[in-house]
This record gives structure tokens, sequence and C-alpha cells, in this order.
């Protein structure tokens, strides 16, 4: 995709493929198998029966960070394992993108105060493209979370240029 | 067995140079709580092979290891079970500030590697004799044992600098 | 079906084409529309798959994506397309793209013998299931190479898994299919399948009825699952041990490669299974249609679904210790036994 | 006369991998460092702390009753049963009597939290050894069992329920009927799952005769709960150093006896919990029987300051005796806070055991283990 990227100007043909593209994209979100901590469980309840995300195309869980799309850091982020979702989200194809679910990972939670080998928020280390409050979240927040995943991914330009914010 | 019982077969064994003394915590006012042996530091190996391999007493299960922080020394503290007897004990020993030092019990019962490294880690009491102390729970780059009464929560920053 | 295949046969004729230029023109689109078969019945079979599971596990599987779903597979694929094409630092480079390129090739050049319709393949060879049973080894050959060239430790396991597991499994598919090939007395598929022909409902000719190919029928399924790597012989990637075996390291177009090559062999074992020993087109109440030829290949295909949704997996010496001191066995036995049916009841 | 040099025997350099903290079968943010000659694992160390979220730090930093949430998080497969061993840590520090209905509806709930968190045990060993389809199923009976403690708690995994001197409020009469319902189906679920999973040919092969513990192993490496009865070890707190109103249950307690191969092997450990979910259905059949009148908590001073003592107090969890070791001197908070988690315990025996294990057998006894990462880094 690399060298189409972003070199188009608005037009029909161009934004329906932009469209096609993003709608790809939004329909086939594989998430990555990886579970931190409580939160991890209320993710597997909502790949399973009741809750089924693969209702929306999302229930591809890989194990290997290569194949998936999705990062649901689902839980307390520790220094210890710091470093490592950093790696783990390097190794991410583009494009990628990132749920911090439960307080935990949006910023520390129950152990901000006394938890000093707890990260205050995973986005200290990786960027969050949405946030799910709970602790842990309900299964039908983590959804509508992916749904607001698949919103911000629809309004996503791809083939377009970027729309750059003046300076002003 | 009863608590005491234990103490006394102890004191009987080692002798009151060893085994301290007999504590019950709590008050009359407020009722007695759990008790504790307090034992020599330097002869605790010594004495726990004999709660295992003794036959009346037969502690063959080490069911935690706790450190604690006091004012003025450490403390490692042994809960033990007997499943032949179905008793409980409390061992303590004591050790300075400036050199925390206590005998490991890992050759008398394995489950105490990982509960001695996790005293280690978190208090600092240094079990001499263990087959590889180090740090459990925390990184090795970490700096201090948190759980100590005067331990300072380090920064986010500090922390990037040691490289976490 | 058979008028599209009728009217690509005739279609250099139709063009006033001869020689080689026609000879290259019919095998082009021959591949073209095989290419177009593997790919559709991959991005079906992938939609029955996640749907049937969905069923069996409560569920109800894709819903958002199209009408119940069916846009699903189509959306994966397009975005497997458009995902960063990566090839890790430390990886062979030329092993590492080469890699899906051979196994799906390996699946697909299979297709080149398999009667897609009654009576017609895109290459009538007399030697289908040699050829077949040959070229299924590429496949082998790329997953090792993937392995191999991904520089990752899991990846190295999936890879010699393989080697193990494919380079073992390919004799009990061999015997297995001989039976049946006795029994006819050809080494074409369709003549295969034609020789089932007639009998009682024209079904009684079918080479499963057979009491040594009906054992070998099984056996061959059995052996069929283990070299496409689909549960319970799923060691190469098996996702809770090795993480994702040899295609750990694999991301976007080229993972999708695996991923049809997967379903390709599927497809091609449980079609290859309904032809030898199913009677192909064949069926009751002189029946003789590909329709009967597809559903039965995709029975087969959902067996294989069934048996991935429902079975845990096999340790590789269990796996090993099936292929050879159960299956090989049985059918050099099988084939002994055919033999001496043969000379009984046929002479 | 020259000696000739003997022949060096053909060897490689043992292969080091990490399994973890982000594999699939490692529950959670464990990591396994593998020494492995091919399929062969010569060494499996165990490295845990990737969760390490300073629970007993809390413990020293927050009142008696704020505590209750954290201890949630501990073992967040079995909330109930950690909530409930701290409140009643905490109870006997301060010598509170605990009504008796506040006793039925924590038995009430914990053994309801006590099937939902072997139903994940039973699913994720299924998962581990690649059958998918089981811990769907297993998920959708978890469902039913958070919806009965959805009813009481409001939360579906970090219920916060028990409060010192008893439970949070009262049951309601909607929640009975629940799991009145519940347990009438549940028991043929179970069945359908045992023929799905555990008697499949396959599952027996890869879990029986594998990772044999021996039951003075097993207490010498300080476990408890099923990994311990699993070899053999006849010891449940509930029944042998009873609390609560356990007295009054009756219930028995499933001993591995190696009826698919060697006593304390993964089946083993697998089966026992099976079993013990049958168990407890009868207990909360029990229950709801004998349910009394009554308050549903003691009156406990708003600002709690137990004094100056020490205890020790252990409960049976669904993955063993978690014990809460408590110093107070006479203030707000606990002067030292210490949780023995019961999977840090079983955990540290993989070591032992894992030698020459085929790398497939690692991740089956690993499983078996049922281990909560929360519990085990606290």
């Amino acid at each position: 995709m690399g060298a189409l990227e972003g070199k188009f100007e608005d037009g029909v043909i161009v934004t329906s493929v932009d469209a096609l593209f993003n709608w790809a994209r939004l329909s086939s979100i594989w998430p990555m198998t990886f579970g931190l901590a409580c939160c991890a469980i209320e993710m597997m309840h909502t790949a399973a029966c009741r809750f089924d995300l693969d209702r929306f195309g999302a229930g591809v869980f890989r194990a290997t960070p290569r194949q998936s799309d999705l990062m649901i850091v689902a839980g307390t982020v520790t220094y210890k394992m710091a470093k490592r979702i950093k790696l783990l989200y390097d190794q991410m194809p583009e494009p990628r993108y990132v749920i911090a679910m439960g307080s935990c990972a949006i910023g520390g939670g129950p152990y901000y105060e006394h938890g000093y080998h707890v990260v205050k928020g995973v986005d200290l280390y990786i960027p969050v493209d949405v946030y799910v409050p709970g602790c842990p979240p309900h299964p039908e927040t983590l959804m509508a979370g992916l749904i607001e995943l698949q919103e911000k991914i629809r309004q996503d330009r791809v083939l377009r240029r970027k729309k750059t914010v003046d300076a002003a | 067995m009863e608590h005491i019982e234990i103490f006394n077969r102890l004191r009987q064994q080692f002798g009151e140079e060893v085994v301290l003394e007999h504590v019950v915590t709590g008050d009359e006012a407020k009722g007695f709580r759990d008790p504790y042996i307090l034992l020599k530091t330097e002869s605790l190996a010594e004495v726990a092979r004999f709660l295992k391999d003794d036959e009346a007493l037969a502690f063959d299960m080490l069911h935690c290891i706790s450190g604690v922080d006091w004012p003025e020394y450490f403390e490692s503290v042994y809960h033990l079970f007997s499943f032949k007897h179905r008793h409980m004990a409390t061992l303590k020993v004591r050790t300075s500030k400036d050199d925390p030092k206590v005998p490991s019990v890992t050759s008398v019962w394995p489950a105490a590697d990982w509960h001695e490294r996790e005293s280690y880690d978190l208090v600092g009491i240094r079990y001499e004799g263990h087959p590889d102390l180090t740090r459990i729970l925390l990184p090795e780059e970490w700096e201090g044992h948190p759980l100590r009464k005067d331990y300072e929560t380090p920064t986010h920053e500090h922390l990037r600098e040691l490289g976490l | 079906m058979d008028f599209l295949m009728n009217a690509m046969q005739s279609l250099p004729a139709s063009m006033q084409l001869s020689g080689p230029l026609a000879w290259t023109i019919t095998a082009l689109v021959a591949a073209g529309v095989t290419m177009g078969v593997v790919s559709l019945v991959a991005l079906l079979a992938v939609y029955a798959e996640r749907k049937v599971s969905a069923d069996m596990q409560a569920r109800v599987g894709p819903m958002h994506v199209g009408w119940h779903g069916i846009l699903q597979t189509t959306a994966d694929a397009i975005k497997l397309m458009l995902k960063e094409d990566l090839v890790p630092a430390m990886a062979d480079k030329w092993l590492f793209i080469t890699a899906p390129l051979l196994v799906f090739g390996g699946a697909f050049i299979g297709w080149a013998v398999l009667p897609l319709c009654k009576g017609w393949a895109p290459v009538d060879l007399n030697i289908g299931v040699v050829y077949l049973l040959a070229t299924s080894s590429l496949v082998a050959l790329g997953i090792i190479m993937a392995g191999w060239g991904s520089h990752n430790k899991w990846s190295l396991y999936g890879a010699m898994r393989t080697a193990a597991q494919f380079l073992s499994y390919e004799i009990p598919t061999a015997l297995h299919l001989l039976p049946a090939i006795l029994l006819a007395g050809s080494l074409n598929l369709t003549a295969l399948a034609n020789s089932q022909a007639g009998g009682m409902g024209n079904m009684a000719n079918w080479a499963i009825w057979n009491p040594f190919c009906f054992l070998s029928f099984f056996c061959y399924f059995i052996s069929g699952l283990a070299e496409t790597n689909r549960v319970p012989f799923d060691l190469p990637e098996s996702e809770s041990e090795l993480v994702a075996g040899f295609h750990v390291e694999y991301s976007g177009m080229r993972f999708a490669f695996f991923f049809l090559a997967e379903y390709a062999e599927l497809f091609l074992v449980s079609a290859i299974a309904s032809l030898v020993f199913l009677g192909g087109w064949n069926g009751p109440f002189g029946l003789e249609s590909s329709f009967l030829y597809l559903a039965k290949v995709l029975v087969m295909m959902f067996v294989a679904i069934w048996l991935r949704w429902t079975l845990p997996r096999f340790r590789i010496d269990q796996l090993m210790g099936l292929c050879w001191k159960f299956l090989i066995p049985l059918g050099l036995i099988n084939i002994l036994g055919v033999g001496f049916w043969i000379y009984y009841f046929r002479t | 006369m020259v000696i000739p040099a003997q022949p060096k025997p053909l060897q490689g350099e043992p292969m080091v991998i990490y399994m973890g903290p982000q594999h699939p079968s490692t529950h959670g943010v464990l990591q396994v460092e593998l020494h492995t000659d091919g399929e062969i694992v010569n060494r499996a160390i165990p490295r845990i702390g990737f969760l390490h979220r300073c629970k007993e730090k809390i413990g020293e930093s927050v009142p008696y009753d704020a505590y209750v949430p954290y201890t949630d998080r501990m073992d967040y497969l079995a909330a109930m049963n950690t909530n409930w061993a701290w409140a009643s840590a905490v109870e006997k520090l301060a010598a509170i009597e605990v009504p008796e209905r506040a006793e039925y509806i924590r038995v009430y709930v914990a053994e309801f939290n006590r099937i939902a968190s072997h139903l994940v045990a039973l699913a994720t060993y299924g998962l581990d050894l690649g059958a998918w389809t089981p811990l769907l199923h297993a998920f959708r009976e978890r469902e039913s069992v958070l919806d009965i403690l959805e009813e009481l708690s409001g939360g579906r995994l970090c219920f916060g329920y028990m409060r010192i001197g008893g439970v949070a409020n009262d049951i309601t009469p909607r929640s009975i009927e629940m799991g009145k319902a519940f347990l009438k189906q549940f028991r043929a679920k179970l069945d359908s799952l045992n023929e799905l999973l555990s008697f499949n040919h396959i599952f027996i092969r890869r879990a029986a005769n594998i990772g044999v513990i021996p039951g003075e192993q097993a207490i010498a490496y300080g476990m408890t709960g099923p990994m311990l009865r699993a070899s053999g070890v006849d010891w449940d707190m509930r029944r042998d150093e009873p609390y609560s109103i356990y007295p009054k249950l009756n219930f028995d307690v499933p001993v591995g006896q190696g009826l698919k191969g060697k006593t304390g092997d993964n089946w083993d450990r697998y089966w026992v919990r099976v079993q013990e979910m049958y168990e407890s259905m009868k207990i909360l059949e029990q229950v709801i029987d004998g349910l009394p009148e009554g308050e549903f908590r003691a009156k406990v001073p708003a600002i709690l300051r137990p004094p100056a003592a020490e205890v020790y107090c252990r409960q049976e969890c669904p993955r063993g005796e978690v014990a809460f070791y408590l110093i107070s001197d006479g203030g707000k908070t606990p002067y030292r806070m210490k949780v023995r988690g019961p999977s840090f315990c079983n955990l540290s025996i993989l070591e032992t055991i894992s030698k020459d294990m085929l790398i497939a057998d690692l991740v089956s006894t690993l499983g078996s283990f049922d281990i909560v990462m929360g519990e085990v880094d606290r």
C-alpha cells in the first residue's frame, strides 16, 4: 500500500475505494490473544457465546502479534511487563489499533496511589485508540469500545491525502 | 498438639538458649489472638529440621514465610502445618536492620524456595544458603525493597531511567 | 457448470487458433478458472467453518458483515491484502517470501488433475493420483522453508514437526488409496470415478463397499486430515503450544496464502476421497451429476470441520505412533487383502 | 602407544526459548524459560512478577474494609472466596461475630463462585489441549452463574460483595430462584461436558500419566486445594478444619485415585475439579433449603481499630488455601499484611516435575495447575 497511500485528492473513485478499504478493515478486526489480568476474563466472555465478538468479524483471536490488528490491553500494566507490551505493539503490522480495557490500563486504576510497580496508564508506552472504562468493564462496554473503534476506522483516509490541521 | 506444647517440646530439645519465648499476641482486655514461638536466628535451620523429622511434631508443610519490617529489627515469620497431627505452629526469628541475615530452610521444605525469594525481594532479608536468592516479583533493575516502612515510591521518570 | 467446461474446451476452436498458441491459451484459461474456483472455495469454506463452529458453540458467528456475515471472508481477504508488508529483519528474506507461494502453489497445482465436474478435469492425466501425491509434498517443503526462514524458535518447532508429520503421513495416504486403485485398475481420477458406476442403484459398485476399501477410506481420510494440518493433527501450528507454529512471523497477504492453501488442500483431500471411494458423481437411482459429486465433497469437508471443533489435539509421539504402528501396517494388509479379493472374485 | 581420543557423543547446545509472558497457554502473564533439546524440555523455569500489583503494600496503606475490592482482584476467578478469606481474617483479628444468615449467604455465593472458577479451569484446560468447543460451552454455563452473583452484588467478575461482619446486601428471592433454576439444569450440562471432554480418548491420552506429583512431594512443596487432593492427600479445610457453617453441611471431598493413570497426574487434577463442582451443587442445595432468617451483617464500627495482635487465617478457595497473615498495631490499617496465594505455592513445583517432558506435556501440566497470575504475583 505504501506507494499509493495518501497520494490522492478527494474524488468519486478514490473516495469509494477508500470506503471499501475502510469497510474491510473495520469488518475484520482480529484481536490478539493477550490477557494481562482480570479484564482478560471479561475479554474471553466477550468472545464467548453470550456476547460473541465474532458477529462483528472480530472473533478471530490470533496468538501472534504479526497476524493481529487490534491489541486489547486487558488488565494491569506493570513495569516488568511494559517493555514487552511495547515490543508486541512494535511487532504488529500497520494498520494496528489499541484498546485500553479497564481502568488499570487507562490510568493505573485502583493501584494508582500505592502501586509502586504499576504503570499509570498503558498510553505512557504505546498509543491508544479507544479507552474502555470499568473495573473490569462489562463485555457490553468492550463491544461498545469495539464499535467506537470501527467508527474511527470508518473515518480513516487511506488513499486520500490526510487532512492537515492549519497552523493557525 | 497445642501451640504451647509444641513450644515445650522444642524447649526440651534445644533449651532456653535457642527457643527464646512463647508469645500470645493480643491483650487481656480485647482478647488474645494467635501465638508464636521466638527462636534464636542462627539455629533456625537446625530447629526446622527437628520440627520436620520429629515424630510427635512432624511439620511436613511450610505454609507461608513472611518478612516483617519492625522499627528495630526485621522479622521472618514461618507458618507451619502438620498433616499428620493436624496442628499449626508459628515461628519467628529476628535479624538486625543493617545486615538482615536469616538461615535458609529450603533444604528442609522445598516450598521455602519461592517464599524466601519473595521475602528477599520485597523486604530485603537475605536468606543464607538459599540456592538462588534473586528477585522474584520485581524486575532485576529495581532499586530498594518496597515493603520496608521507609520505602519511597519511585517516580515514573526515575523508573524509565533505570531502563524499565 | 458442464456448459462452462464445454465452452472452454471449444474456446481455441472458436477463436480459430491452433498450435502452441491455442494450447497456451487453453492452459491459461483453465488455470484462471481453477484459480477462481480455489479462491471461491477457500472463501466459502472459511465462512462455513466460522458459521458451523459458531453453531456448535452456541454462538451465531459473523452476522454484521453482509447478510448473515456472508461477506465476512471477503472483508478478511481485502484487509489482509491491505496489511503492511512485513519481513522480519532477521529472517532469511528469500525463503520467507517464497515459502507461502510454494505452499499455495503446492496446493493449487494439485487441482490441475482434479475433475471439477463430471468427467472434466483441467488436465486429464493418466497418472493423476501419482501426480497428486507428488505435488502435495511441495506443501511440506514450503512449510519447512517458512519455519526455517522466519528465524523464530516457535516456527522452527513448527517446521520440524511438519517435516516429521508430512513425511510420515504421505505413506499411509498413498497406501490407503492403493486398494481402490487396484480395484479400478487405473490411476486416472476420472476413470476411477467412472469405474464405480453401475451396479444396484448406481451405488453398489462404489469402492467403499469393498471391506478392505471401507477400512482404507477412513484411514485415508485420517491421513488426509493430518496432511492438511487440521485438528486433531494441527501440531505444526498448534496454537496453545507453538503460538502459531510455522506461520508465527507471517502477516497480511503471505499469511492469507497459508490460509487459502489449507482450505484448498482440504477440498482436495475431500474430493479425492469422494472420487476414489464414494463413486464421485455416481449416485443413487442411476443419477450421475456434478452436483452429487460436489455434495459428497461438501459432506466430507463438513466432517472435517466437525472433527476440528470437537476433538483435542494429539501429541507428536502419539501422532507418529498412530501413523507407523496403525495406519501403515493396516494399509499393507489392506493391499494384500484387496489383491486376494481380486484374485478370488474377479478371476 | 597412542591412546585414540574418545569420540565425543553427538551433542548440540540446548535451545533456550521463552514461553510467555504473551503466550496462549500460560494463563496470563507467566513466563516459562524452557531449556529444550528438540521437543524435550530439559528444564522449565517459571518466571513470575509480570502482574505484581503491590497488593501487600496497599494492604498496609488502606483501612481494613477498603481492602475488600483489592482481594477481588487477587484471585479474580474466585473473587467471592478471596473476599471471604479477607473478611474472616479481619473478623478473627477484631473478634467480630458474624450472623448465621450472613454465613449462609457467604457459602451460597462462595460455592457458586467455586463452580464458576472450576468451569474456567475445565474450559482452559481443554483449550490448552486444543479443544475449543468445551471452552465456549463452559463459558455459557459460567454466564448463568455470573448472572446469579450479579443479581446479588452488581458485579460480574470482581464483586466486592463481602463486608467485614457480613455481606453488602441481603440475598434476594430472585437470586435464590435463579440459583435453583441453575442447579436444576447444571448437572446434566456438566455430564454432557464430561462426555465431550473428560472421557474423550485423545484427551485422556494427553492428560493421564503426565505430570505425576506424589502426595509427599505435594506436601513438601506446600501445595493445597485440588492439586493436593489430586495427589491423594485427603485434606479439605471445609471438612477437616471447618469454619463458617460447613460443619452443618453434608458433602464429600473428592480425592485423586488415578482413575485413568497414576494418582496425581494431570487428569486427576482436572477430574478433582470436575467432581468438586458436583459437590458444590450438593452444598448449594442444602444452603438454599436451610437459609435462616436474621441479620445479614453484624454491627461493625465505621472505622475499625482491631487490637494490637496478629492472626493467620486460612480458607479453602478453588485453587487451594488462601491465607492472610495480619499484624495490627491498633491503628486503622494493618501494620503488616501478607497474602499466601495458593497458586504461588502450586506453581513453584513446576520446575521440579517438568524435567524431560515434551513441550506438549508441559503445556498440559501447566494447564492442569489452573493458576491465576493475579494471585501468584499479587
